[in-house]
């Protein structure tokens, strides 16, 4: 076979398929994808812990800032506990992280847990959005693209998917801005602003370009996952025996194929979630919305160390927990290992 | 015309310029124009001396101080205060002048503003003959203007009668703070009370004030709504209903939002200036705001390799020489920023200034450059870099402690962040790369710069920095009378470069004390001339787009904004 | 069909790349047919609309040849790219290999450390540690190859997984093969096409990540500059309409990437005929 | 009213594949009538599945067909070749419907048995819901799915492979079609699970007077269930009539080879031997011993002996159980057989003597020394002397190393008489063993892909070969393959055999291969063994009643001892189920 139809895309290299559920039982399943997210937070807690050892002047500079005097410092050490051995400030950098304290931002006079507590939700919000909408375009454009493929329309569409999937996201929010704002006129350039989710909600003409902005790249990724999980259930046994008994195409495309197209596409989401995050920060960047990326490019750009690893280490929990979500929905949905259950 | 109708502006505040402090008491790294610029809408100080009105001075409306009268002798000072109340109806009395000076002396060592022998260390005496006069009785004869401009103006009557406490359920005792205990307990009330941003809208503390606005709204994004107060009974009331102080995170989101009308009085990037028509089209004008400022870059006399190097005058000139602050100033900052030559802001143009200074002693000149350079023993090396080849301390000697086959490299540790501050250095590298000065640029946060900088000895771990940038808006802003005692004096906090000359001490401890301009004019001249620093255009504060119809909108050269001097035309 | 035959007969891989042959030929030799100063500024000459005075897209605000620039930008984004793509595919080989081909609990331990890198966002991770280490291309290459090696991890751990199980590989143990043996005569072997092709992924979204750290602001120092930065100086002339300081990085980037992906689409169909009968 | 359901004239099939037209179907004519089984019988890739896809019109859009498939409809003759899309949905269900080969694929994994099968009520008949879902359990229960009310609601993954094959054929006869066209139904089945499946099917044809395609490769199969035969060769049918006939007296040469590669199936015997119930272990004590010398005991060496060997997969970190203290020997020159069911653990015993697993309990002694026991050198010095060749051809050889060097591999890993061979050494060793093995010249060049299935399974013979073991274990070597080859290969491997003289595990499900080639065979269920000793006597008398069901399960191509056997089988199962 030779097509100039790329089959796959580099992001669907980028994540390999979720585990299955073997024959275990779901109970067992559970458990071990349970534990298996647990080991992942804790080498995710290592990772932060190392990197607050790397920064210039260690982790009481990073938690104190910049403009701590030396005698706050060794005050903190002491206080801290980082005189000790490496192994007992890890634990006990742990068991703070565990009870939700992160530090404190020198540069926001606020608790770092409260400062993300109050923009994760924003940024849950935009990339809930922005998901609904890709997945929305996404499913069908890539069921579309199976049914057709290699005709003129698939062709064009995956060409597409892969120009979307170049694009840089800041580049392709300047081209919206540009375009749909500052020369059509259609939509602010800017993200609503305001302290909770209501608020930002009450404008939804400021969140049509960066949800859209955030939806394009994800398009991109699920059009792609979404054709090939198709066309792979559509070589599937079932739809021959499907269409032998009669079963018009279309009913055999939208009762058959796409619940099992669906099913694999949904978990791989989980494992898209770090890529969504890392989304929100260009697009939160670009449309001044202020949620969970804005707050830490402005760390970054502030040196707020505490800040920072806080955002990575809940992103990263986040991201875990989410593909850990997005693994038992997939297995609940799939009744091989509902069965298991009963 | 739709502007007349409207009650409300919305401001945009400087890109990444968070509001985050809300008590008029600095502490470190709380003291951002912006913070100042609200607290001063809420709380008015006892002398307000700022360019709101077109040139630098006290401006007797926007403060609570009615007359101040020096004594003959000039040791002591009386200030009669405005009759005026606080929001909640109880007078502002000579009393909450008195808590202020309690609260400071106590915890100078918290008070960001503190300079040793400066405000309130100089001031001897507090007395309070009745409520409405205050009488401050200083250490020493001063010079008159410095003391209202540079330290009367860090005065701010507090309401002692609602603060003195130090806990929420206190019940508030003004004698409290007349113990240094007692003062200190309060202050770190106030302090714990404005770290907290969650409640600035709502914690009883802040809601009583005497200034023209109170605070209505503020989301942790530092998003802050401003409203009339209702109950101000200045001479500075407000015109618009709600000011909106909207925090961006950059430049170019800052530049959608003008761009989309959402912003009333914002700004634009220097790179607007080539084409203001764009801006005029979408109904702003477009308006530099110039700072009563200066930009340098210090050297850090006590570095250990490179500091000798920099103690030699005939270095800095050379280096000074290879600054195109013309080009720099017309083509990278396409003139929202004007060369400077001195210590003594160049704009507005002032009786301290100098001839020399205006003339500029050093101006671009490679060639100059070169030979100077060269005349003291520099040769290229291998790889193109000058090394001293001739050390000793003769006159065309390296001079002193410069030693054989020093290089001379230098390293600009710039604050990241703008792209003309990365141009104007790129610039720079390359002029100085032709003429054999190797150029390291590294680029920081603003803060990260700021806080790696610390007066330091040679010995010292941290003092490896050489040149640091923090001037993209303005490195320095003054006051009003631009005296440079704590910048340039030898052991001032921020004389980040300890630099030390013995004349130049002289020169700013007499401009303090003396109201003949002329010590001014030495300054500068001995300033331009001598180099404590290298002197680099002066960037203006910010190039601001302001809706037209909303007036009253004189730029203050000291970085503040004045919301309620504005008002809708119509 | 040959390997070079079933690449030629997808069209968009040729398309990549010949793209791909020219933006290369473009930043390597490019300088020579158009020369340039790219080291020293020239404010007299700044800004410049495109044709004026021998610049044939302008120049910047510090009077640098805005083709030039292009240029000698190209190779850094190439330069960076390719090495640090290069960089994570052999980290991310080693790595997933012998946690597939081991299995167990070396498996398990090395994959939760895949798991945990996976669950960092690049962006996130790059952003700390710019704050950290001063960023030199060199350095650029290390950070970005060790962000990235995860992935190329995770696929060739599971391509060793299933290999380790196929009859040829079973055949080998069960002749008495040694495991040094069999992982670099069978177990590697197999696993080459996804290397290859993923490596063409891996250059791509380091290129991209390349921009962002940029655009970002937390890119390569000047005169040094890549397509990311040179994308970020442009983005203040947005409104001026000068977009030849905007559209000629941006679509460079475009263009690379998706030529990137493109060949890498039509090295799959090479890589995949092997093993299937002809 | 003719009877005749489906008419084929000149049909022609030709696909457009990357390598240009490749044509699989060259004018075949075939007309099936009401009430007949036609069988359509042929090596691999004759053109029968795309003859039969053909008929319901569900060829890929690849396929460029020509001549004409017609189907009766009331009366009316439709000619599928010509029916737009829309309109063939309308027919296939109802005229003619299909079941596939595999169970395991055909069904919707996600989608309730009984949803699927009132999905094909549905798709034809204006019904409720609840009407299409009763009819679905009726067809249930007519398949012979005890419980049918409860499966409905199942899905597909909770039955066997067998029940799901019920369930595609309760599915294709849902509206009661004229024709169903049967593709391998069974061939992924166990024997004893298939002539179930066969039994159901003739059942079915006859009460509703249904004709069937069958598609097959298994002569058993045609004269268990056919009336008619057509063989197919290269695209065209090149004898069709009685099954008696063909089977019988066939004319075609090709038919006659095809015949006379079918292995001859052991006799089947209703007899089980007098213990009724498993005897485990070694022969028992009535019976004499197996192999070249029955008279005295048997001197030859043991080159392969299972102790008590229990073997465990760990699965999700539980420990399954696939074979219970297996005890067996293999004797130099000696070839063992092991059958048994899908799934008895057969495969799993010849891993363990492999060394690649390691048994819970008992022990495996290759040559005498306990492998268990054997580290690293002497570990590998002992797998020197045992081969081993697998089911699959194609994934047994590194697709991306050339032939010659797979073959040369074991003499690279362990050099020859404890010396290293020279690079020429090998090479014409290589060439010799392939030339044992009979392939041409240039072979080791090439790779794996670009030989054809026996060919490939005569290369790993050549590997396994390689180094002259003494101990060969054969795991289903040719059950992937056709009879006709499959027949080539166990020629070749029986002169090996005979020539040099090495023990050989020999795996197999199919009892028609053990009995010609083994001297012993030992019988596998659930991972213990029920019985063993010669071949030929236990096969003749069994002594267990899983082996003798086994035996009867087997369908000979030889219509009339096919219907003995078959009665045969249904007395044993009918005495089981007392
Ligand atoms: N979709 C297709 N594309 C190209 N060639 C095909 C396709 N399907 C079948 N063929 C070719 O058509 C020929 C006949 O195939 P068919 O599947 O009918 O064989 P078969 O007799 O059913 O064999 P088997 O016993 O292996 O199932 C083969 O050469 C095969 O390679
Ligand atoms: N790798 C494995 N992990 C877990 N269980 C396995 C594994 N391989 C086989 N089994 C189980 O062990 C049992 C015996 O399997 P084995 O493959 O030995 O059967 P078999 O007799 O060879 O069957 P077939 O005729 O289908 O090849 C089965 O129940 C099977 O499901
Ligand atoms: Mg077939
Ligand atoms: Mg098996
Ligand atoms: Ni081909």
């Amino acid at each position: 076979m030779t097509t100039a139809i790329p089959a796959q895309s580099a992001t669907e290299v980028a994540v390999v398929p979720p585990t299955r559920v073997a024959r275990g039982g779901f109970g067992r399943f559970l458990i071990r994808r349970v534990l298996q997210a647990l080991a992942v937070i804790l080498v995710v807690s290592v990772i932060v812990f190392a990197l607050l050892h790397a920064l210039p002047g260690g982790p009481a500079r990073g938690v104190l800032g910049q403009q701590a005097t030396a005698e706050q410092i060794a005050a903190f050490e002491a206080a801290n506990g980082l005189d000790q051995p490496v192994v007992l400030q890890y634990l006990s950098f742990l068991g703070r992280s565990l009870t939700g304290d992160l530090g404190e931002s020198y540069l926001l006079n606020q608790s770092v847990s409260d400062a993300i507590a109050l923009r994760l939700p924003k940024t849950l919000l935009l990339t809930g959005l922005s998901l609904v909408v890709a997945v929305a375009i996404a499913v069908p454009a890539g069921v579309y693209q199976a049914v057709r493929r290699n005709r003129a329309v698939d062709y064009w569409l995956s060409t597409l998917a892969i120009v979307a999937y170049s694009t840089p996201t800041f580049f392709l929010g300047m081209l919206l801005i540009l375009l749909l704002s500052q020369t059509a006129g259609l939509f602010p350039a800017a993200a609503p602003q305001g302290s909770g989710v209501a608020e930002v909600l009450a404008q939804p003409a400021g969140l049509v370009l960066p949800v859209l902005t955030g939806a394009v790249p994800i398009v991109a990724t699920f059009s792609r996952y979404m054709r090939s999980a198709t066309l792979d259930n559509l070589g599937e046994d079932y739809v021959r025996t499907a269409r032998a008994k009669g079963t018009v195409y279309r009913r055999v495309v939208l009762r058959h194929v796409l619940r099992n197209s669906l099913t694999p596409v949904v978990a791989m989401l989980g494992y898209y979630l770090p890529v969504m995050f890392g989304g929100a920060l260009v697009v939160e960047q670009l449309f001044n919305y202020p949620g969970m990326g804005l707050l830490f490019w402005s760390a970054a750009q502030s040196s707020d160390f505490p800040v920072l690893l806080g955002c990575v280490l809940v992103i990263s929990v986040a991201t875990v927990v989410g593909s850990l979500l997005a693994d038992l929905v997939q297995a609940l949905l799939d009744p091989r290992t509902r069965g298991s259950l009963r | 015309d739709e502007s007349a109708a409207r009650t409300d502006v919305n401001y945009a505040l400087p890109a990444n310029a968070t509001p985050n402090w809300i008590v008029p008491l600095g502490i470190a790294g709380k003291l951002a124009t912006h913070n100042s610029a609200i607290m001063r809408t809420l709380w008015e100080p006892l002398v307000a001396y700022d360019g709101s009105e077109g040139e630098v001075g006290r401006v007797a409306t926007a403060d609570l101080a009615d007359e101040i009268t020096f004594s003959d002798d000039s040791r002591t000072v009386t200030i009669t205060l405005d009759d005026r109340t606080w929001s909640d109806g109880e007078p502002v009395t000579s009393a909450d002048v008195a808590f202020w000076f309690d609260l400071v002396k106590a915890n100078t060592d918290l008070w960001a503003s503190y300079s040793e022998g400066r405000m309130p260390d100089n001031v001897t005496e507090v007395a309070t003959p009745d409520e409405k006069t205050v009488e401050l009785t200083f250490d020493k004869v001063y010079n008159p203007e410095w003391l209202q401009a540079s330290q009367l103006t860090l005065v701010v009557p507090l309401p002692s009668h609602a603060w003195a406490k130090a806990a929420d359920d206190d019940e508030p005792d003004p004698a409290l703070a007349e113990t240094k205990d007692g003062a200190r307990a309060i202050f770190d009330y106030l302090v714990t009370q404005s770290e907290d941003l969650g409640t600035y809208a709502t914690n009883p503390l802040w809601q009583t004030v005497n200034g023209p606005y109170t605070l209505t709204g503020f989301t942790d994004a530092g998003q802050v709504e401003l409203t009339r107060n209702e109950t101000y009974d200045g001479d500075d009331a407000a015109s618009i209903d709600t000011v909106n102080l909207l925090p961006y995170t950059s430049t170019d989101a800052e530049v959608n939002a003008v761009r989309s009308g959402a912003v009333d009085y914002g700004y634009i990037p220097t790179t607007g200036l080539d084409a203001p028509e764009q801006y005029e089209q979408l109904g702003y004008t477009v308006e530099p705001w110039a700072g009563w400022s200066i930009t340098y870059l210090p050297y850090n006399f006590n570095h250990p390799e490179l500091g000798p190097v920099y103690r030699q005058l005939y270095v800095r000139q050379a280096l000074q020489h290879l600054v195109d602050q013309e080009q720099i100033s017309e083509v990278i900052w396409k003139g929202a920023a004007l060369p400077g030559y001195g210590p003594v802001p160049q704009n507005p143009e002032s009786d301290f200034l100098s001839a020399e200074q205006k003339d500029n002693p050093y101006p671009f000149d490679p060639e100059a450059a070169t030979a100077l350079l060269a005349d003291h023993g520099w040769t290229p090396g291998a790889d193109g870099v000058l090394e001293c080849t001739d050390p000793g301390e003769g006159d065309d000697q390296c001079g002193k402690d410069v030693e054989q086959g020093q290089k001379l490299a230098i390293t600009i540790l710039s604050q990241s962040g703008s792209a003309e501050t990365d141009n104007m250095f790129a610039e720079i590298k390359s002029t100085m790369e032709q003429a054999g000065v190797g150029v390291t640029i590294e680029t920081a946060p603003l803060n990260t710069v700021l806080s790696s900088i610390a007066p330091c000895t040679a010995d010292q771990p941290d003092c490896d920095w050489e040149l640091p940038f923090f001037g993209t808006a303005g490195s320095w802003y003054f006051g009003g009378y631009p005296s440079g005692e704590r910048v340039f004096g030898t052991g001032a906090a921020s004389n980040f470069g300890s630099y030390s000359d013995e004349t130049f001490d002289q020169l700013m401890h007499d401009s303090t004390e003396s109201t003949d301009p002329s010590v001014m004019q030495e300054y500068s001249r001995y300033g331009a001339e001598n180099l404590p620093v290298m002197w680099l255009p002066n960037p203006v504060y910010q190039v601001s787009v302001i809706k037209e119809g909303l007036e009253g909108t004189t730029q203050d050269p000291l970085a503040s904004f004045h919301p309620q001097r504005w008002s809708w035309a119509g | 069909m040959t390997g070079l035959r079933r690449f030629a007969a997808n069209r968009l891989a040729v398309v990549g790349a010949v793209a791909l042959l020219l933006l290369v030929l473009f930043a390597v030799l490019g300088p020579l047919v158009h020369p340039t100063e790219q080291v020293t500024t020239d404010l007299g000459a700044a800004n410049l609309p495109p044709g004026a005075d021998g610049h044939p897209l302008g120049t910047d605000a510090l009077g640098y040849d805005n083709l030039g620039r292009l240029m000698v930008a190209g190779r850094v984004s190439l330069l960076v790219g390719v090495l640090a793509g290069a960089l994570a595919t052999v980290v991310g080989t080693l790595w997933g290999a012998v946690a597939g081909y081991v299995g167990g609990v070396v498996d398990a331990v090395m994959m939760r450390v895949v798991d945990a890198g996976i669950a960092i966002p690049a962006i996130f991770l790059l952003l700390v540690l710019s704050t950290i280490v001063r960023p030199t291309v060199g350095m650029m290459i290390v950070v970005l190859g060790l962000v990235s090696w995860l992935v190329p991890a995770r696929l060739i751990r599971a391509e060793a997984l299933s290999v380790r199980t196929r009859d040829y590989v079973v055949a080998a143990r069960a002749m008495g093969a040694t495991h040094s043996r069999t992982v670099l005569s069978h177990v590697i072997p197999n696993t080459v096409g996804t290397v290859v092709v993923n490596a063409t992924f891996q250059v791509a979204d380091a290129i991209l990540l390349v921009a962002y750290i940029s655009f970002l602001g937390m890119g390569v120092q000047p005169p040094t500059t890549d397509w990311g930065a040179m994308l970020n100086d442009g983005i203040s002339y947005i409104y001026q309409g000068a977009w030849w300081l905007i559209l000629p990085p941006g679509l460079a980037i475009v263009i690379v990437v998706c030529a990137l992906n493109f060949v890498g689409d039509g090295l799959r169909d090479v890589v995949d005929v092997r093993g299937r009968a002809a | 009213m003719s009877d005749v359901v489906l008419r084929i004239q000149d049909l022609a099939v030709t696909f457009a594949t990357d390598s240009g037209e490749v044509p699989a179907v060259r004018g075949v004519d075939l007309e099936v009538r009401r009430g007949r089984v036609v069988a359509l019988v042929g090596e691999s890739g004759s053109g029968k599945s795309v003859t039969s896809l053909s008929v319901l019109g569900l060829l890929p859009t690849t396929a460029r067909v020509t001549g004409t498939v017609e189907l009766a409809d009331d009366g009316a003759l439709r000619d599928v070749v010509r029916t737009p899309e829309d309109q063939l949905v309308d027919l296939r269900g109802r005229v003619a419907s299909m079941v596939f080969q595999e169970p395991m694929t055909a069904l919707n994994p996600t989608m309730t048995l009984g949803d699927q099968i009132a999905e094909a009520v549905l798709n034809h008949e204006r019904v409720t819901r609840a009407a299409a879902r009763e009819r679905a359990v009726e067809l249930l229960r007519s398949v012979g799915l005890p419980e049918p009310e409860r499966r409905a609601g199942q899905y597909p993954h909770e039955l066997s492979g067998g029940q799901r094959q019920r369930v595609v054929i309760a599915i294709a006869l849902a509206c009661e079609p004229h024709l169903i066209v049967a593709d391998e139904p069974t061939t992924a089945l166990d024997v004893t699970v298939q002539a179930g499946i066969l039994d159901l099917l003739r059942e079915l044809v006859a009460q509703r007077d249904t004709a069937l395609l069958l598609v097959t490769h298994n002569m058993g199969v045609v004269a268990d269930i056919a009336d008619e035969v057509a063989v197919m060769r290269e695209g065209r049918i090149v004898e069709h009539g009685a099954a008696e006939q063909v089977l019988l007296a066939p004319e075609h040469p090709y038919t006659r080879a095809l015949l006379d590669a079918v292995p001859a199936v052991p006799p089947a015997s209703t007899v089980v031997g007098t213990v009724v119930g498993t005897v485990v272990g070694e022969p028992g004590p009535g019976l004499p011993a197996a192999g070249r010398a029955p008279d005295g005991p048997d001197e030859r060496e043991v080159v392969l002996d299972l102790r008590g060997v229990s073997l465990d997969y760990r699965v999700q970190g539980r420990h399954v159980r696939a074979v219970e203290g297996l005890d067996l020997t293999v004797r130099a020159g000696e070839m063992l057989g092991l059958v048994g069911e899908s799934g008895s653990g057969k495969s799993t015993a010849g891993r363990a003597c492999l060394g690649l697993l390691t048994p819970t309990e008992g022990e495996v002694l290759l040559l005498g020394t306990s492998l268990g026991r054997a580290r690293g050198r002497a570990r590998r010095r002992l797998l020197a002397d045992v081969g081993v060749v697998f089911q699959d051809p194609g994934a047994s050889l590194d697709p991306r190393t050339p032939v010659g060097e797979s073959v040369a591999e074991p003499l690279v890993i362990h050099g020859r008489d404890g010396r290293r061979l020279s690079a020429p050494e090998r090479r014409a060793r290589v060439r010799e063993l392939l030339d044992a093995v009979r392939l041409p010249a240039g072979a080791e060049r090439r790779y794996p892909h670009e030989f054809s299935g026996g060919q490939r399974q005569r290369i790993g013979l050549a590997r396994a070969l390689a180094l002259r073991p003494r101990l060969l274990v054969a795991d289903e070597p040719t059950s992937a393959l056709d009879v006709s080859v499959q027949a080539e290969v166990l020629a070749l491997l029986r002169d090996l055999h005979a020539e040099l003289g090495f023990g050989c595990l020999f795996i197999s499900h199919d009892l028609g291969v053990v009995h010609e080639l083994t001297d012993r065979v030992a019988v596998l269920r659930a991972g213990r063994l029920v019985e063993s000793g010669p071949t030929a006597d236990v096969f003749a008398a069994p002594h267990d009643r899983y082996t003798a069901e086994l035996l009867a399960s087997v369908p000979t191509p030889d219509p009339a001892a096919q219907r003995a056997r078959r009665a045969a089988r249904q007395r044993l199962t009918a005495g089981a189920a007392r």
